[in-house]
């Protein structure tokens, strides 16, 4: 039996103020706007904050959109202009932190990175010195939406994967259910009313989410059907007529983990230089552009092929699961509204329409 | 990169208020700086040898010159540095003298300031890149616009020089206005005289193709390879059959044709040959006067031209010509004198310009030399001559001083005691103007041996008195009294302006003008026959109101810069201009569509379309490069990168 | 087009016949003019020497009533008023001159004052020279005139605008559609000596000598003028002028309107003509016009 | 080296080499004293001068810039401070809407022998700057976070199209489609609450064209990489300006686009759209009438009437039917053109200065560099080799800062001024929904003031703006140094 905890909406906040005693929490506040957004930022005593999905993930936590590496400077000797000094330092920087109220897709994205980052031949030391230093909890969803699909790909509503505490809304709070040994300390230090009894209504809340969903398909040879349609030049133009070849889809994704390198800054300032890492776009043509010139994916068919199959058949390749946790973010925040279910499903069906 | 900075101390212009060793001190901090020292005198032969030294020792790869003004000595710190194996174009300057030690004696300040030019003139060194010059071939040829006495000897030096000469005269003979001189001062040598034999050498020079009564029509190209459209007038004569022979001229009924050449003073016929030396001395019909072409009946010279010359339905041509460089020589025409009511407006014939009267002196003129009234014909005694019609005038836009007049005056009125002893001529004259080698002596001599009464005053009003005399009225400003003098002629010493036309030319010559049509040289003191644009001379008047002598030299000075730009084979083109960086360009045409010098044109490249910089055209504005959004053309040794680096050094927040 | 008319100070004394002669043209022409109700002095030449201030608050009240009746143009004969009625609407362009202006009057002014011209210029202006020509009775054909305008009428350019300042030409294409030839008078705009007459008497002598002089080299019939001053100048002073030239003159001085007056066929009596010093006989008998009554001290009996 | 605090304020100037460089030597030369906060930066022609260096000089830090080239007609390359005169000005109105108060930058003539009056300038001017003070940093307001007002009322009555006749539109585009290689038009999206651009290469294709309230996207944004292949494009009003903007450009070729157009009644603001829809997962049914839509979710009705739920654009649009299309189906509706301001520009409008800086600093914060805006915009036709991601040359970093996020967008409103023909899509693309709108729409007005009214997109022949010049520029004058 996994310790449970229960509070009440009122007693939020409070709970918030607890947890970022010792850690920086991260929480989804709203963006007021005529096309409202919500976004995670740092919480602090007083800030409002809400539970609905979060319109950009918490990737940021562990992979933010620009890190420094290394910073460096160089130290002139004034007697001897010639020889220069050069300081360097690349101790990662992270930092306790505790994403609140991220969604079961959200959450499952921590897991698809980890695999690259940490159980790759090398581990990334930045990413891992986030990664150990960050706890999860997630809220789990109690309807569906049009655009998520999580179930397709082996996740769901309440799919524990990558969260440390699962968060359920019963009718009158919520009950925090520990997921993770870091997950349990955590409840256990939080000084919450145990939900001990609350726990079957929990699991029955949870059954009823999956009940609000749309079948799903049966994906289970999507990755054999895209890696085939990878030669099929013209399946894709058809499928990104319309797309723009911007970032939102990959900057969006809670599992796009690709990065660019650049040095920006002035050795010899007394800031000194650093050299960043931000996040890449494999939709933008920069991406593959050569010092050339030459671009191996000129034409943004291939860009999305590239994407979608990376997703849904060589990272399964690799890491024998989909990277796309199904959040459908890549959708909702297309400018043209372009569907990856759409085109996995085009590219299952294309055969059986061959046939 | 390996860069050295020099701080120059430029005697106490700049260590007065600047601390040159603190800022060679901060300089050493710079990124890149290897080397940092104060020098007295930079510019001075010990201090860029200082340079070459510190080039070679330390094994510098960019200099920085912190002294004064770039436009000043950076071509001379260029040779420096260029000397050292260095190239010319890794090497920048920060002005500390005009911009900060002269204008602030705020020690701190300064040198604070100083120690900042000198960090954004290494940050954009450190994103400069070597330029290398381009050659390409020059077409050894020069265009010569207009034949007065200033074209000519540039055209006879250029021939002389060996170089192949294209001169264009709008008129129907070369000569200009010396042509319609009577005489020169100061040694009143006759013009036809000293002027004959140098236009006999233009016609008979093998170098020199005369275009006469044609005009330059449209220059397109660039210096090396200028494309001129030259448009030759209908002379309705073949000048190839033409002898000179004039039996036209005797014949042709239409006697009443105004005669430019002599300043409309007498009548002359439909077709005529301007003056006896006329060059080329072939006959031109007037299309306006002659019977045959406006009322389609006559050609009786036709019937009497012993070589069938004559052509009526002769069109004008256009005939293109390629060249090198252009000389301008276009000269000057008189203002239109009109404007001054108060001297008749033009209403009274007694009353001539100073031109008018050269040709009544002149033996080749109407009268034949016998100076005659137009009203009545008869030989005038009281003369009266004003200055400064239309020159020195600021109420009618003429401020400036036409500066030969007070000499051809005097002179005139010399010539006039010769030509009628018991005349009397009067002067009235602001101040004599005769600054050139013994011209205040020829000035005397009309005042002390010829009697020429000289009165210091502006004439208000000349009006006849009814009984054939004109009434001078003005005022004796040494007596302080109104003067009347009751004179037979009045001769207008007219004010001079640029040739008609002159604006419209400039533009076709890509230079600028001033507001009364006078052509922009380069630099008014010290390059006073170039202009801003490469390969475009000036010569004479055109430039600005200067005398014969002065008109000749600058002839020759223009000469002498075309043999400059000849001496060598090839040219080479300043580097700092525009290139394309195919990768990035995708056509969008926004550059072409801004470019003052169409110098960007569309190339085709593996099927996709590209723009592309015509390197001998562009001369380096860079307006492509701020207009292009993907900064795909960048100007050289001015690219968005370099200007970047110092405004990101400034502005660091 | 509604035009008010302001006479002038002279109209009503020495320059009556002006003032007949000037009624009598326009009146023929069908000009409607309404007199400005209440109009004062203009100021002439000494005010704006006093005080420019005041001077241009008195042709500004004029200008002003005059706009209170609606008028779109002010017509005027005598150059003085005009150059007075233009230079005061030219400073009320300033705005702290008309700030000024407006203190001293009782009320301020209206917004928009209409323009002041001459009688001369309303005519031209409203007739062009076919009109004036349908209008002869008697061409003045045979007479040769001067026409002399002063220095005051054209000067300064910028705020007279009565076209070359050197050499106006108004008079003259308004006496040739009377049939009159004119001459190119050359001092048509040199200075009769005005107001000099009284303090220097031999200088304005001489100025006028040498006008009438010229005149009479020229072998005109008459003077033409438009200015009561130079009028007076060129008639009255006729003799003092030949004695200080040495010359004896008999130049009849008439004005514009005068002429134009003889050549609508109009009475002599209705222009004033027995006024003139010099006498038009000489030049009526030319036109085969019954003779005005010479200066006989019978007055000016119909 | 940072300026003497205290003493000095930063004033970057960039002079004309030819001019004002030297008139500054002049005044050097004469001695004329100068206070020593200004740091000049030679560049060869004021027509060099890209008005972006100065708003990054502005936006990192400079208190004030000064810029000064050779009096127009003077200009040793002829034309190139005729460009510049054009830009700067734009420039100066334009940046007010950013917070930054426009005071702060100035652009004058100055010729090589004015050295008195480069005196006098660069005295006025850095008086004018102390006065002002330093310039307030974009960190430092506290993030403002307003929104704008979208209760307006349209220039002409909204609705959702019902009355025209789309199966003449279908069969005229299908009588076409042989000879072209498609034809871009809407089609339903992935629930019948929306649609995505249709690319008809088959009949079937065009029956899935569907025309109404839903039809957001601007297909003239896939014109250009079809240039010089024969296409046909469906358009609204607005996309019909688009595709006569690159027309004006010259950056499609007009003989190759076959445009098909019906009279427009006015698109929904799906933002608002989604978020009265909220949470559902299917989609049961939309039904249309002539006022709007209703749409069933998830079993719950929500009514959504054009006048209430329109995107701002359409409330003020004067041209709902193409200004030019090859085949017009229906009656263009006239609108008589009345008082209108954009909804965000109001609201920028609105504030003050300093609120205007920290509501960019609230709204910029949450932009992650996607460059939705950028893609949508069909003007971008240098998208994939934009500056905004470049290191030749290199204007912003990949740092994650506000101010380089807030300086792409003065970048993309700058290379839109006097071509933005305000269809809207930057700001609908925007995922997390910021107002950028309001800096095109600025820009826009500026250009429209300086320029007798000129709007782009309505006249194929009209020369944008910014890439022509007067010599007499009626409404641009030379500002006196007082």
């Amino acid at each position: 039996m996994s310790i449970t905890r229960f509070v009440k909406p009122e007693g939020l906040p409070a709970f918030l103020a607890h947890l970022s005693k010792e850690a920086r929490v991260l929480a989804p506040v709203v963006k007021p706007a005529d096309k409202r957004s919500v976004v995670f930022e740092p919480w602090k005593e007083g800030k409002e904050f809400t539970l609905e999905k979060a319109t950009v993930p918490a990737k940021a936590a562990v992979l933010p959109q620009c890190e420094t590496l290394v910073s460096y400077r160089k130290v002139k000797d004034p007697a001897n202009p010639q020889n220069v000094k050069l300081e360097l330092d690349d101790t990662p920087q992270a930092e306790t932190t505790v994403v609140f109220a991220a969604r079961p897709c959200d959450a499952r994205g921590y897991a698809t990175l980890d695999r690259p980052y940490l159980q790759g031949p090398i581990a990334d030391p930045y990413y891992k010195a986030r990664r150990e230093k960050l706890t999860v909890i997630t809220l789990t969803c109690n309807s569906g939406c049009n655009t998520c699909f999580c179930h397709w790909v082996g996740g769901g509503p309440s799919s524990p994967e990558g969260s440390d505490i699962l968060m359920t809304e019963l009718k009158d709070g919520y009950i925090l259910q520990g997921i993770t040994p870091r997950g349990d300390a955590l409840l256990e230090g939080s000084g919450l009313d145990d939900g001990a009894d609350r726990f079957k209504e929990m699991e029955d809340v949870r059954k009823a989410a999956w009940g609000t969903l749309v079948k799903a398909p049966n994906l289970k040879d999507a990755q054999a059907r895209v890696a085939a349609k990878f030669t099929d030049v013209d399946f894709w133009t058809r499928e990104t007529d319309r797309c723009l070849s911007c970032g939102a889809c990959t900057y969006f994704c809670p599992t796009c983990y690709c990065f660019n390198i650049t040095d920006e800054g002035e050795a010899t300032s007394e800031k000194g230089g650093r050299r960043l890492r931000s996040w890449d776009n494999c939709m933008s043509p920069l991406f593959t552009r050569e010092a050339s010139g030459h671009n191996t994916r000129m034409e943004k068919a291939l860009r999305m092929r590239n994407r979608v199959s990376h997703k849904f058949s060589t990272y399964p390749e690799n890491w024998g699961t989909f990277s796309c946790n199904g959040c459908g973010r890549c959708i909702s925040n297309c400018p043209v509204s372009l569907d990856i279910r759409q085109i996995v499903l085009d590219a299952i069906n294309a055969d059986k329409a061959a046939k | 990169m390996r860069i050295g900075v020099f701080i120059c101390h430029c005697g106490s212009n700049i260590a007065g208020t600047v601390d040159c060793a603190k800022v060679a001190e901060n300089a050493r901090m710079f990124p890149d700086v290897v080397l940092a020292q104060d020098i007295m005198y930079t510019c001075a032969e010990p201090g860029q040898a200082a340079i070459e030294a510190a080039i070679h020792e330390h094994k510098l790869d960019g200099v920085v010159v912190a002294s004064c003004s770039p436009r000043i000595h950076e071509p001379t710190f260029r040779r420096t540095v260029e000397r050292a194996g260095l190239n010319r174009y890794m090497f920048e300057m920060a002005n500390i003298r005009e911009h900060v030690s002269w204008i602030g004696k705020d020690k701190e300040a300064n040198t604070n300031k100083a120690t900042e030019l000198v960090q954004i003139a290494v940050a954009k060194l450190r994103n400069d890149k070597p330029l290398k010059a381009k050659s390409f071939d020059v077409n050894k040829r020069v265009l010569i616009i207009g034949a007065g006495v200033a074209g000519i000897q540039a055209a006879l030096d250029c021939a002389e020089g060996g170089i192949q000469v294209v001169l264009v005269e709008r008129e129907a003979t070369i000569g200009g206005k010396m042509a319609k001189l009577d005489k020169t001062f100061p040694t009143v040598d006759c013009s036809a005289c000293i002027l004959g034999p140098k236009m006999v050498d233009v016609a008979q020079h093998p170098n020199i193709t005369l275009y006469a009564k044609s005009e330059v029509e449209d220059i397109s190209g660039y210096v090396g390879n200028f494309s001129i459209k030259i448009r030759k007038r209908a002379t309705y004569v073949d000048w190839d059959k033409c002898t000179g022979c004039g039996a036209c001229t005797e014949k042709c009924p239409a006697k009443k044709t105004p005669d430019a050449f002599n300043e409309l003073v007498g009548p002359t016929t439909a077709i005529n040959i301007a003056f006896p030396q006329a060059i080329p001395k072939k006959a031109v019909i007037n299309p306006e006067y002659c019977r045959q072409l406006t009322k389609g009946k006559c050609g009786v010279c036709a019937k009497v031209c012993p070589t069938g010359a004559i052509n009526y339905e002769q069109q004008d041509e256009v005939i293109t010509e390629e060249v090198g460089c252009i000389v301008a020589a276009t000269g000057y025409d008189l203002m239109d004198w009109t404007v001054y009511e108060e001297y008749g407006g033009g209403r009274y014939p007694d009353v001539v310009t100073s031109l008018q009267y050269e040709r009544l002196l002149s033996a080749s003129g109407p009268t034949e030399g016998h100076i005659k009234r137009p009203s009545d014909g008869k030989e005038p005694k009281n003369i009266v001559f004003i200055q400064c019609v239309g020159s020195r005038d600021r109420s009618i836009g003429r401020p400036y001083c036409s500066g030969f007049c007070c000499m051809y005056t005097a002179k005139q009125a010399i010539l006039t005691k010769d030509h009628i002893p018991d005349s009397k001529s009067y002067v009235f004259y602001m101040d004599i103007r005769a600054n050139g080698k013994i011209y205040d002596e020829f000035t005397r001599r009309a005042m002390e041996e010829y009697g020429t009464e000289y009165i210091r005053g502006r004439v208000s009003k000349i009006y006849p008195d009814g009984e054939g005399h004109l009434i001078v009225r003005g005022v004796d400003t040494l007596l302080g009294e109104g003067v009347e003098v009751k004179a037979d002629l009045v001769v207008l010493a007219v004010g001079v302006e640029a040739a008609k036309g002159s604006p419209h030319l400039a533009e076709k010559l890509r230079i600028s003008y001033d507001s009364y049509g006078f052509f922009l040289e380069s630099h008014v003191k010290l390059k006073p026959v170039e202009t801003n644009t490469a390969g475009v001379y000036l010569a004479g008047v055109c430039q600005g109101v200067k005398d014969i002598p002065a008109s000749v030299a600058q002839g020759s000075a223009a000469a002498a810069k075309v043999l400059g730009l000849f001496s060598r084979d090839k040219l080479e083109n300043d580097p700092q201009i525009a290139s394309v960086d195919m990768k990035r360009c995708v056509d969008c045409g926004k550059c072409i569509r801004c470019c003052p010098f169409g110098a960007i044109k569309e190339v085709e490249f593996r099927g996709k379309m590209y723009a592309q910089v015509i390197e001998t055209v562009c001369q380096g504005c860079g307006l492509c490069t701020s207009t292009c959004p993907q900064g795909a053309i960048q100007l050289s040794h001015a690219t968005d990168n370099q200007i970047l680096a110092e405004v990101n050094t400034l502005c660091q927040c | 087009m509604k035009i008010a008319y302001y006479p002038g100070c002279s109209a009503t004394g020495s320059s009556a016949d002006y003032e007949k002669s000037t009624q009598a043209v326009c009146a023929a022409l069908g000009m409607q003019m309404e007199e400005i109700r209440g109009w004062s002095c203009c100021g002439s030449t000494p005010a704006h020497a006093v005080d420019t201030q005041l001077s241009g608050a008195l042709s500004a009240r004029n200008l002003d009533l005059a706009a209170r009746q609606k008028a779109d143009m002010v017509l005027t004969p005598c150059p003085s008023c005009l150059s007075n009625l233009r230079h005061a609407a030219k400073r009320l362009e300033n705005p702290e001159f008309r700030a000024g202006v407006n203190e001293l009057l009782d009320e301020p002014l209206s917004e928009k004052l209409p323009e002041a011209l001459s009688v001369m210029q309303g005519i031209a202006r409203a007739y062009d020279t076919d009109a004036i020509a349908a209008r002869v009775r008697k061409p003045l054909a045979g007479l040769k005139l001067a026409a002399y305008y002063g220095c005051l009428m054209s000067r300064p350019h910028e705020v007279m605008d009565f076209g070359d300042p050197e050499n106006p030409t108004l008079m003259e294409s308004l006496l040739t559609a009377c049939g009159a030839e004119m001459v190119d008078f050359p001092l048509k705009t040199e200075c009769c000596g005005a107001s000099y007459g009284i303090p220097e008497r031999a200088m304005t002598a001489r100025l006028t000598g040498r006008i009438l002089h010229l005149a009479t080299m020229l072998g005109v019939d008459a003077v033409v003028v438009a200015c009561p001053l130079c009028q007076m100048n060129l008639d009255l002073r006729q003799q003092q002028a030949a004695k200080e030239a040495g010359v004896a003159f008999s130049m009849p001085v008439l004005y514009y309107t005068q002429l134009m007056g003889i050549a609508f066929g109009l009475a002599p009596s209705a222009l004033g003509l027995d006024k003139l010093c010099v006498s038009a006989d000489s030049l009526l008998r030319k036109l085969d016009q019954p003779a005005a009554y010479s200066k006989a001290p019978e007055g000016d009996k119909a | 080296m940072p300026v003497l605090n205290g003493k000095e304020l930063r004033i970057v100037g960039f002079l004309c080499n030819w001019c004002s460089y030297g008139g500054a030597d002049t005044a050097g030369t004469a001695r004329a004293g100068q206070p020593t906060d200004l740091r000049i930066i030679r560049v060869p022609c004021s027509g060099r001068i890209d008005p972006l260096f100065i708003v990054k000089a502005l936006l990192n830090g400079a208190d004030g810039v000064l810029v000064s080239g050779c009096h127009p007609r003077d200009c040793h390359y002829a034309a190139g401070n005729f460009y510049a005169r054009r830009r700067l000005e734009v420039l100066k109105q334009f940046l007010p809407v950013l917070g930054i108060d426009d005071r702060r930058f100035e652009y004058t003539w100055v010729s090589a022998s004015e050295g008195q009056r480069w005196q006098h300038v660069v005295q006025t001017f850095t008086k004018r700057i102390h006065d002002l003070g330093p310039a307030p940093k974009l960190e430092d307001p506290e993030p403002l976070l307003k929104v704008v007002d979208m209760a307006l009322t349209s220039l002409r009555p909204l609705g959702t199209g019902q009355k025209n006749k789309l199966d003449e539109l279908k069969a005229a585009i299908k009588a076409k489609l042989p000879e072209l290689e498609l034809v871009i038009g809407w089609q339903q999206g992935y629930d019948a609450a929306r649609t995505v651009p249709l690319f008809m290469r088959t009949p079937e294709d065009v029956d899935k064209l569907v025309w109404g309230p839903f039809n957001v996207n601007n297909p003239a944004v896939y014109l250009p990489q079809y240039k010089g292949k024969k296409v046909g494009i469906v358009v609204k009003g607005c996309d019909a300006k688009s595709v006569v903007e690159l027309l004006q450009e010259n950056l499609i070729n007009r003989e190759d686009v076959t445009i098909f157009a019906m009279p427009c009644e006015g698109t929904l603001d799906m933002a608002r759209v989604n978020q009265e829809l909220g949470r559902y997962t299917t989609i049961d049914k939309v039904e249309y009438d002539e006022a709007g839509v209703t749409i069933t979710a998830d079993g719950k009705e929500h009514r959504f009437c054009m006048n209430d739920y329109a995107q701002g654009k359409c409330y003020g649009c004067t041209m709902p039917t193409a200004v030019i299309s090859d085949t017009l189906i229906g009656t263009p509706t006239e609108v008589k053109p009345g008082p209108y301001t954009p909804p965000e520009l109001a609201l920028l409008d609105s504030m003050s200065l300093d609120e205007r800086l920290a509501f960019w600093r609230g709204q910029m914060e949450r932009c992650i560099r996607c460059y939705a805006c950028r893609n949508a915009c069909p003007m971008c036709v240098c998208r994939d080799y934009c500056i905004a991601e470049s290191r030749e040359p290199h204007w912003i970093s990949q740092d994650d800062s506000t101010r380089d996020k807030l300086f792409f967008q003065t970048i993309h409103a700058m290379h839109l001024a006097g071509r933005c023909t305000g269809c809207g899509e930057c700001q609908r693309a925007c995922p997390v929904g910021i107002p950028i709108l309001a800096l095109r729409q600025q820009i826009a007005r500026a250009v429209g003031q300086l320029f007798d009214g000129y709007k782009s997109g309505v006249d194929p022949e009209a020369v944008p703006p910014l890439l022509g010049y007067e010599v007499e520029e009626k409404n641009i004058h030379e500002r006196e140094w007082k």
